[in-house]
């Protein structure tokens, strides 16, 4: 039936955006050990950069994708250096707090510069329009999310696994000591690592532009989102984000199609009973990073 | 002198390992530390190392004062360090476990590389592509071992490399001492007293993070009484 | 967003010092009217919308000497579009500001919590945009009006357009909050009194308002057996959902579409040419349905002043203001209840011609505007409505009996 | 004669395919001191944290007086009577030295599930307090909050705690570690005295060869888990394998011996 | 002598509490009826928070339950105030019972996130069971009636409506301080500063956090339903993890290590909110600002901070 398919398109096409933003969240969980409450604010900075480049600065789409996401990591960098450095040795409850605080600069700064309203950013126009798929009909956008998100997949995969300083970061994750004894610079693969989770952040949140409507409240909504994704996956797991997001995408894909007196609900239930069950996720801290 | 390490205190918090360790090194020597567990040894080298910068007192290496610089410093001017439970990167392979290691100083030229090590090591050639902690743990140790060589190192601190090892894999690490100690300073703590005589030239003794005791091999060999005062139980 | 004004700043400080005494207004003390507008979210451009319409009047009457001598003079709070919050706002605009009347309130969640609160205040309120009826039927009171179209009188006449189609399946896509259940509900029992053989189907789809994908709605309704759908979907969401709907192909599907506030010309800005062609949109005013010159007035110096054409809740911001002139001039002072009593029965002109507030339930007599979707308008790069049709205010009304309010 | 306090039958702990600990059997008789010792990788912190409830052994029976304690959660062992002092500090920093032992005394009497009383009023659990600072000599600090008294008398602080559960099994894990020499000996004079005064039964792990003889009437040896020896002071020091235990093996032979 | 000095300031601030209606503008009877009712929120909170350790993001689910219920009995049942209230601290402690079991088991950042799901789960039932929450758009149009106790009070006028939250605010904050200061409360101290030493000193630490769990959560809910009367409306925005996050950042503000830390920072927080947004709308621009400096170099809040510097100039 056509339904079934479009629902699982659909929760592919929510599930890869998902799994951009969360893998960032997750993989500087892993390394800095530290929850970024403001990771859904460099997401929705990552938006309303591209809407700026595109709709004001009249630049393609393709052009933003770049562009946008290294203005948010430079920001990180900033963010890392000036505020993040007093609370990297205290407990977790901290890096909570002062991320939370972070997300409130963020957010209000965004609202001072764009301002309140919504703002709309146009899909390229190779992307706009539709096509007949699994018997109905998907956006190409769509196509375009999903295939983004398994391209980065791949690339971060590779990144882990087959590129040194990919396996640096593994390393600086694993056991900060050792790696420092073997020449590492931790602190700077530690600002690295932030920069790199606001990256992805921003890449998510220029994919999203097009689909979703642009407002100063985007990021709450997704960093709620990333949790899930992150909890019931595994906190600081890299296939663990992929699943957890997977995982939701099927949630809201089918939870909204076929129980929309409860799709509120679904997510919150599905993490609690991950963090009952299995409180480190379902794939667990430290299988790989 | 390559290592001049000068009356160092270190802390642990507020529990005091170290309550001033004195000890030299010349360039070649292969020395040793001995001491029962708890005497400070293993601080003593991560002191060097700077993981557990001393809190008073001076490391000197190669002339320059580098107390007090991060540990990635210290390496790079070419400290090697095998801590005393190996610490192989699980998930990585061992070519990736000596790959994130490679370093080269500016203006040297790598005497070890990933290939050459993977080819003079056959027990770790052989297991390339496997993940490291999946290894024996002699296997793991000479692993350490190597991975420590990436950084090029002039000197080497191996923190207790027997420990919980085999007897027929305790030799194998003594010949590897042996070799390397051709071609590069080693400092090395152990418990046991005969493997230390057998490989090192020099011994420290220490206890209660103090130096209590330092001798040729050849004097502590014959030393039944300082062996039993400070290493044995009596 | 809100002005600052260094004077309100001042004042608040000073009053903040020795904690304030409540501000009673002097002689040449300007008129201070408050404004609880959606200020941010996914709906804040109807809140600034309406501040532009508000603006306009403000500067129109002051320029030509004010109310009763003194000037107007605006402070904004934002409602986020939650009722506890504008409560608390209204209680400082009139307690802390010092406000005489207010005008406002987008969402009608927000109004029904808000309106009971009125007689407490004391203070004579305008509704703007809120449309649900109970707060001009069962939570009506002496302070509470309405210058704009109501859900009932909106979706009596969404009923009339939707008996003229062939489509007898209906279902709805609505925000789940009250405003999207009281459409569905309102629209559902017209048409069935206009057309009994009509299915009003029982899987309906409530996305939470505010909702990011739309996706999973869209396709319940493809994938049912509907022939019409009442879509009652607004501001931000609204721009979500037709992009997304674009996306699904949901526009190209053999659909009686009818979008309750499709014609708000904030939501037909955002989308330019993404708004489909030959759907059914309703505007509570539709800026070129009014041949008159208060219209023409309004519309000329609008567009002047912000360069897009007028919204509904442009208008009706800008109707109350001129409402209250009217009301504060009858009454000869600012008196909260005297202008609440004045603003009873009293009959204006606006830009949308006659509008009265009906004695009984002081809900405004205005016409809901119902057209379909035609080509781009040429200078203002949205939608124009085609096949216009408005309905007389009082006709669609519900009689005050029907409405439950008791005054 | 009386009967142990302590019985331990053949104890096991393996982690995966590592055995820590091996078939440990022990009897602790009353207001004896017995020290654990062996070189490191022994298995006697693993032996402790079965003994005190942290670990779960593979195999193998703790008693408590005829007690069955084995696989008891640490809060319950503790009630039982087995109180234990940890390698790492382990005190309230935030809170003054007397209130540390305050904390332990309420939960000992029971105090702890009061809601409505006035803990600072409680004078009876202050007094008691005071005294068992005073046995440890440092009384003098109980207004002092925790975390600014030195190293060596946190230790001494924790020890009273310890004490104050009034337990029939006293485990100190190495309680001189990272003292200076002065309060090294300061620490064993103490707990001598307190050995001495015939109430307590201690259990000890330490490295310091001359704080384990001045204190043990017994000392277990232990190496690669299991038990190498058990017996008195002057036993040990006398006793051959110990001595290869500590030192190493002799010779290359004995490696050939075992690899032809 | 020291004590004296504390109870003297305490009696003034209450007794200036109680002339606020006399002293302020009118406008402030409401915002000191915020205050104290989110005082008590926050103070709460530290209970679990600043006492023993545990960082809920989910405490908003106690606060709005009770918020619900208060609506609810009135609405349905029309019973006194008193009654309604009883009826809220038993709904959040039942609702803490359930959760706060749940819940103590995991550490930090994982208790964080399961009472962060659990309250966004109360937070999507009263979201979506309109027939009885009236949805998203919350109840509405409730009235008080009598106060209980046959006490003849007119609670609809929000100056007596403040009295009456005050004097509720003060006896519950009372029993609240009671409860810090008796051995129960030192020993959630101790388990905040070290959880294993306590069990070692043979207490089951889990059953000590869920009990104080659910005092906290009780208490939030009678927070809660002295919230529902003022603001007139329950909606669902009371249950959201926003509003978890307020009594954090109060206590944050005002010094978790204090009793009244919480009501301090509630005070700061309404005040600066409301003056702030007078002149500009970035309020929670500030509020970021505030907080990030508080995390990083103030950790013991404005109390806290004020009485070292007290101490120093003493000294």
């Amino acid at each position: 039936m056509s339904g079934i398919g479009a629902a699982l398109l659909n929760s592919l096409d929510i599930g890869l955006l998902l799994f951009i933003i969360a893998v960032g969240l997750n993989i500087v969980f892993g390394v800095l050990n530290i929850i970024n409450f403001a990771h859904g604010a460099l997401y929705m900075l990552g938006a309303y950069l591209a809407f700026t480049l595109i709709n004001i600065a009249g630049m393609p789409f393709w052009a933003a994708l770049l562009l946008a996401p290294i203005g948010v990591a430079i920001l990180a960098v900033i963010i890392d250096r000036v505020l993040l450095r007093f609370i990297y040795s205290r407990d977790v409850a901290d890096s909570l707090l002062l991320t939370f605080a972070i997300l409130l600069i963020i957010n209000e700064s965004v609202r001072m510069i764009w301002g309140s309203g919504i703002h709309v950013v146009q899909p390229p126009d190779l992307l706009s329009g539709s096509v007949r798929l699994l018997g109905s009909s998907v956006a190409t956008y769509s196509l375009f999310v999903i295939a983004i998100g398994l391209l980065l997949l791949a690339g971060l995969w590779y990144l882990f696994n087959r590129t040194r300083i990919g396996r640096i970061m593994r390393a600086a994750a694993l056991d900060r000591d050792m790696a420092e004894a073997l020449c590492i610079n931790t602190r700077l693969v530690v600002t690295g690592v932030f920069a790199f989770g606001a990256w992805l952040a921003a890449v998510g949140g220029v994919m999203a532009a097009p689909m979703r409507a642009l407002d100063p409240g985007m990021g709450d909504k997704i960093i709620i989102e990333s949790f899930i994704v992150v909890v019931i996956g595994g906190l600081g797991s890299f296939p663990g984000a992929l699943l957890g997001a997977i995982i939701l995408g099927l949630i809201h894909g089918f939870g909204g199609r076929y129980l929309p007196e409860v799709n509120l609900l679904l997510p919150f239930v599905g993490m609690a009973l991950v963090l009952l069950f299995k409180p480190h996720g379902i794939m667990g801290k430290g299988a790989t990073a | 002198m390559i290592l001049d390490v000068r009356n160092i205190q270190t802390f642990y918090g507020e529990s005091q390992a170290l309550h001033g360790v004195t000890l030299q090194l010349e360039a070649g020597e292969t020395v040793c530390i001995l001491g029962r567990n708890g005497a400070g040894k293993s601080t003593t080298l991560k002191s060097i190392m700077g993981l557990t910068p001393p809190r008073s007192g001076e490391v000197i290496y190669d002339g320059k004062p580098v107390q007090g610089w991060p540990a990635h410093r210290i390496a790079r001017a070419g400290i090697g360090y095998v801590p005393e439970d190996r610490r192989i990167f699980p998930g990585l392979t061992v070519r990736d476990n000596l790959d994130v290691a490679a370093y080269q100083r500016k203006g040297s030229t790598a005497r070890w590389t990933v290939d050459g090590i993977l080819k003079k090591y056959e027990m770790l050639g052989e297991r390339a592509g496997q993940d490291g902690a999946t290894l024996s743990g002699g296997q793991q140790q000479m692993l350490a071992v190597a991975r420590s060589l990436m950084i090029q190192p002039r000197l080497l601190l191996l923190d207790e490399p027997n420990e919980g090892l085999a007897p027929v894999i305790v030799q194998q690490i003594g010949e590897l001492i042996d070799d390397l100690s051709q071609t590069t300073t080693i400092l090395f703590t152990d418990q046991s007293v005969r493997f230390a005589l057998k490989h090192a030239q020099r011994a420290y003794i220490l206890e209660k993070g103090q130096v209590v005791h330092e001798a040729s091999s050849d004097e502590l060999r014959t030393d039944q009484a300082t062996q039993d005062r400070f290493l044995s139980v009596a | 967003m809100k002005k600052t004004h260094i004077k309100n700043f001042l004042v608040a400080m000073t009053a903040t010092a020795a904690l304030g005494t409540a501000s009673t207004g002097y002689a040449e003390d300007p008129i201070r009217i408050g404004g609880l507008y959606i200020l941010s979210g996914s709906a804040a451009t109807y809140g600034e919308f309406a501040q532009k319409g508000i603006d306009l009047a403000v500067d129109e009457i002051n320029d030509s000497g004010g109310i009763l001598g003194r000037q107007i003079e605006m402070i904004y709070e934002d409602t986020q579009g939650k009722a506890s919050v504008a409560i608390q706002a209204a209680r400082k605009l009139v307690y802390s500001e010092g406000a005489d009347a207010l005008v406002g309130l987008d969402s009608s969640g927000v109004a029904q919590g808000m309106v009971p609160t009125m007689p407490e205040l004391q203070k004579p309120l305008i509704i703007t945009h809120a449309a649900t009826p109970d707060v001009t039927g069962k939570l009506c009171n002496p302070f509470t009006y309405r210058i704009s179209v109501n859900v009932a009188q909106n979706m009596k006449a969404a009923a009339m357009v939707a008996a003229e189609t062939d489509a007898t399946n209906w279902t709805t896509i609505g925000p789940d909050y009250a405003f999207g259940h009281q459409s569905w509900e309102f629209f559902g029992n017209y048409l069935k009194e206009i057309n009994p053989d009509v299915n009003l189907m029982s899987e309906t789809n409530f996305p939470r308002f505010g909702a990011e994908d739309f996706t999973p709605f869209i396709d319940r309704v493809m994938d049912s057996d509907a022939e019409g759908v009442l879509i009652s979907v607004w501001g931000g969401d609204l721009v979500n959902f037709i992009r997304q709907a674009n996306n699904r192909g949901f526009f190209e599907q053999d659909l009686e579409l009818m979008f309750t506030v499709g014609a708000a010309t904030e939501v037909l800005t955002a989308l330019g040419d993404e708004m489909p062609e030959g759907v059914h949109l309703s505007t509570r005013y539709w800026y070129e349905a009014y041949d008159n010159d208060i219209n023409d007035r309004f519309v000329k110096s609008y567009i002047d002043a912000y360069g897009n054409p007028p919204s509904y809740n442009a208008e009706g911001a800008y109707a109350a203001i001129y409402a209250y002139k009217q009301a504060m001039e009858a009454a000869g002072n600012t008196d909260g209840p005297a202008v609440a009593k004045a603003l009873s029965g009293m009959s204006m002109e606006a830009p949308n011609g006659t509008v009265t507030f009906r004695k009984g339930d002081n809900q405004a007599m205005v016409s809901p505007n119902w057209g379909i979707s035609g080509p781009m308008h040429a200078e203002h790069g949205i939608r124009t409505l085609t096949s216009l049709q408005i309905f007389d205010g009082e006709k669609v009304a519900r009689t005050i009996d029907e409405t439950g309010c008791k005054l | 004669m009386s009967n142990p306090v302590l019985t331990i039958t053949s104890l096991t702990k393996r982690f995966g395919g590592v055995t820590a600990v091996s078939d440990i059997n022990l009897e602790v008789m009353p207001r004896e001191t017995i020290a654990i010792i062996g070189p490191n990788g022994a298995g006697k912190t693993t032996f402790y944290n079965m003994v005190s409830g942290r670990m779960l052994p593979t195999e193998g029976k703790i008693m408590l007086d005829g007690k069955d304690i084995t696989g008891l959660p640490p809060h319950k062992i503790s009630r039982l009577g087995v109180s234990r002092s940890f390698q790492l500090n382990n005190i309230f920093p935030e809170m003054t030295v007397q209130e540390n032992v305050e904390v332990v005394l309420s939960a000992y009497h029971g105090h702890s599930r009061k809601l409505f009383n006035i803990a600072s009023r409680n004078t009876g659990i202050q007094q008691e307090a005071v005294e068992f600072l005073e046995r440890l000599g440092i009384d003098s600090l109980k207004e002092q909050r925790a975390e600014v008294i030195s190293y060596g008398d946190k230790r001494l602080l924790e020890i009273a705690m310890v004490l104050a559960t009034q337990p029939k099994l006293v485990l100190l894990d190495e309680p001189t570690a990272g003292m200076t020499p002065d309060e090294t000996r300061r620490t064993t004079r103490l707990i001598k005295k307190l050995a001495d005064s015939g109430d307590y039964t201690f259990m000890i792990t330490e490295h310091d060869m001359d704080v384990v003889f001045n204190l043990a009437d017994r000392i277990l040896v232990m190496h690669r888990g299991e038990k190498l020896f058990a017996g008195t002071p002057e036993e040990v020091k006398n006793h051959p394998e110990v001595r290869v235990a500590y030192l190493g093996e002799e010779d290359d032979e004995a490696v050939e011996e075992a690899n032809p | 002598m020291k004590n004296k000095v504390l109870m003297a300031i305490l009696a003034v601030v209450i007794a200036g509490l109680i002339a606020v209606p006399w002293i302020a503008s009118y406008f402030y009877v409401f915002i000191f009826t915020e205050i104290l009712v989110l005082g008590l929120f926050a103070a709460s909170f530290n209970l679990i928070f600043g006492y023993t350790g545990m960082l809920s993001f989910g405490h908003a689910a106690f606060f709005g339950i009770g918020s619900y219920a208060t609506a609810l009995v009135l609405i349905h049942l029309q019973w006194s105030f008193l009654a309604c209230l009883l009826v809220s601290m038993g709904a959040s402690a039942l609702l803490a019972l359930v959760i706060g079991f749940l819940s103590v088991r995991l550490n930090e950042v994982y208790f964080a996130m399961l009472t962060l799901a659990f309250g966004m789960m109360v937070f999507a039932i009263a979201y979506q069971w309109r027939s009885l929450t009236n949805g998203s758009d919350g109840l509405a149009g409730f009235t008080l009636g009598s106060f209980g106790l046959g006490l003849d009070l007119t609670l609809g006028n929000p100056l007596v409506y403040y009295h009456v939250v005050l004097g509720i605010v003060v006896i519950a904050s009372i029993v609240l301080y009671l409860i810090c200061r008796s051995s129960f409360g030192m020993i959630l101290k101790a388990i905040r500063q070290n959880p294993e030493r306590v069990s070692f000193a043979g207490l089951n630490v889990r059953t000590y956090r869920l009990v104080a769990f659910i005092i906290a959560g009780t208490f939030a809910g009678l927070a809660g339903g002295l919230m529902a009367p003022f603001l007139r409306v329950a909606s669902p925005e009371l249950l959201h993890w926003s509003m978890s996050a307020e009594p954090i950042l109060m206590a944050i503000l005002g010094g978790t290590g204090y009793f009244l830390g919480p009501f301090i920072g509630s005070a700061a927080f309404v005040l600066l909110e409301t003056w702030i947004t007078t002149y500009t709308e970035s309020w929670m621009l500030v509020l970021g600002i505030i907080l990030a400096m508080m995390v990083i170099f103030f950790r013991k809040g404005l109390l806290g901070t004020a009485i070292d510097w007290w101490m120093e100039v003493k000294k």
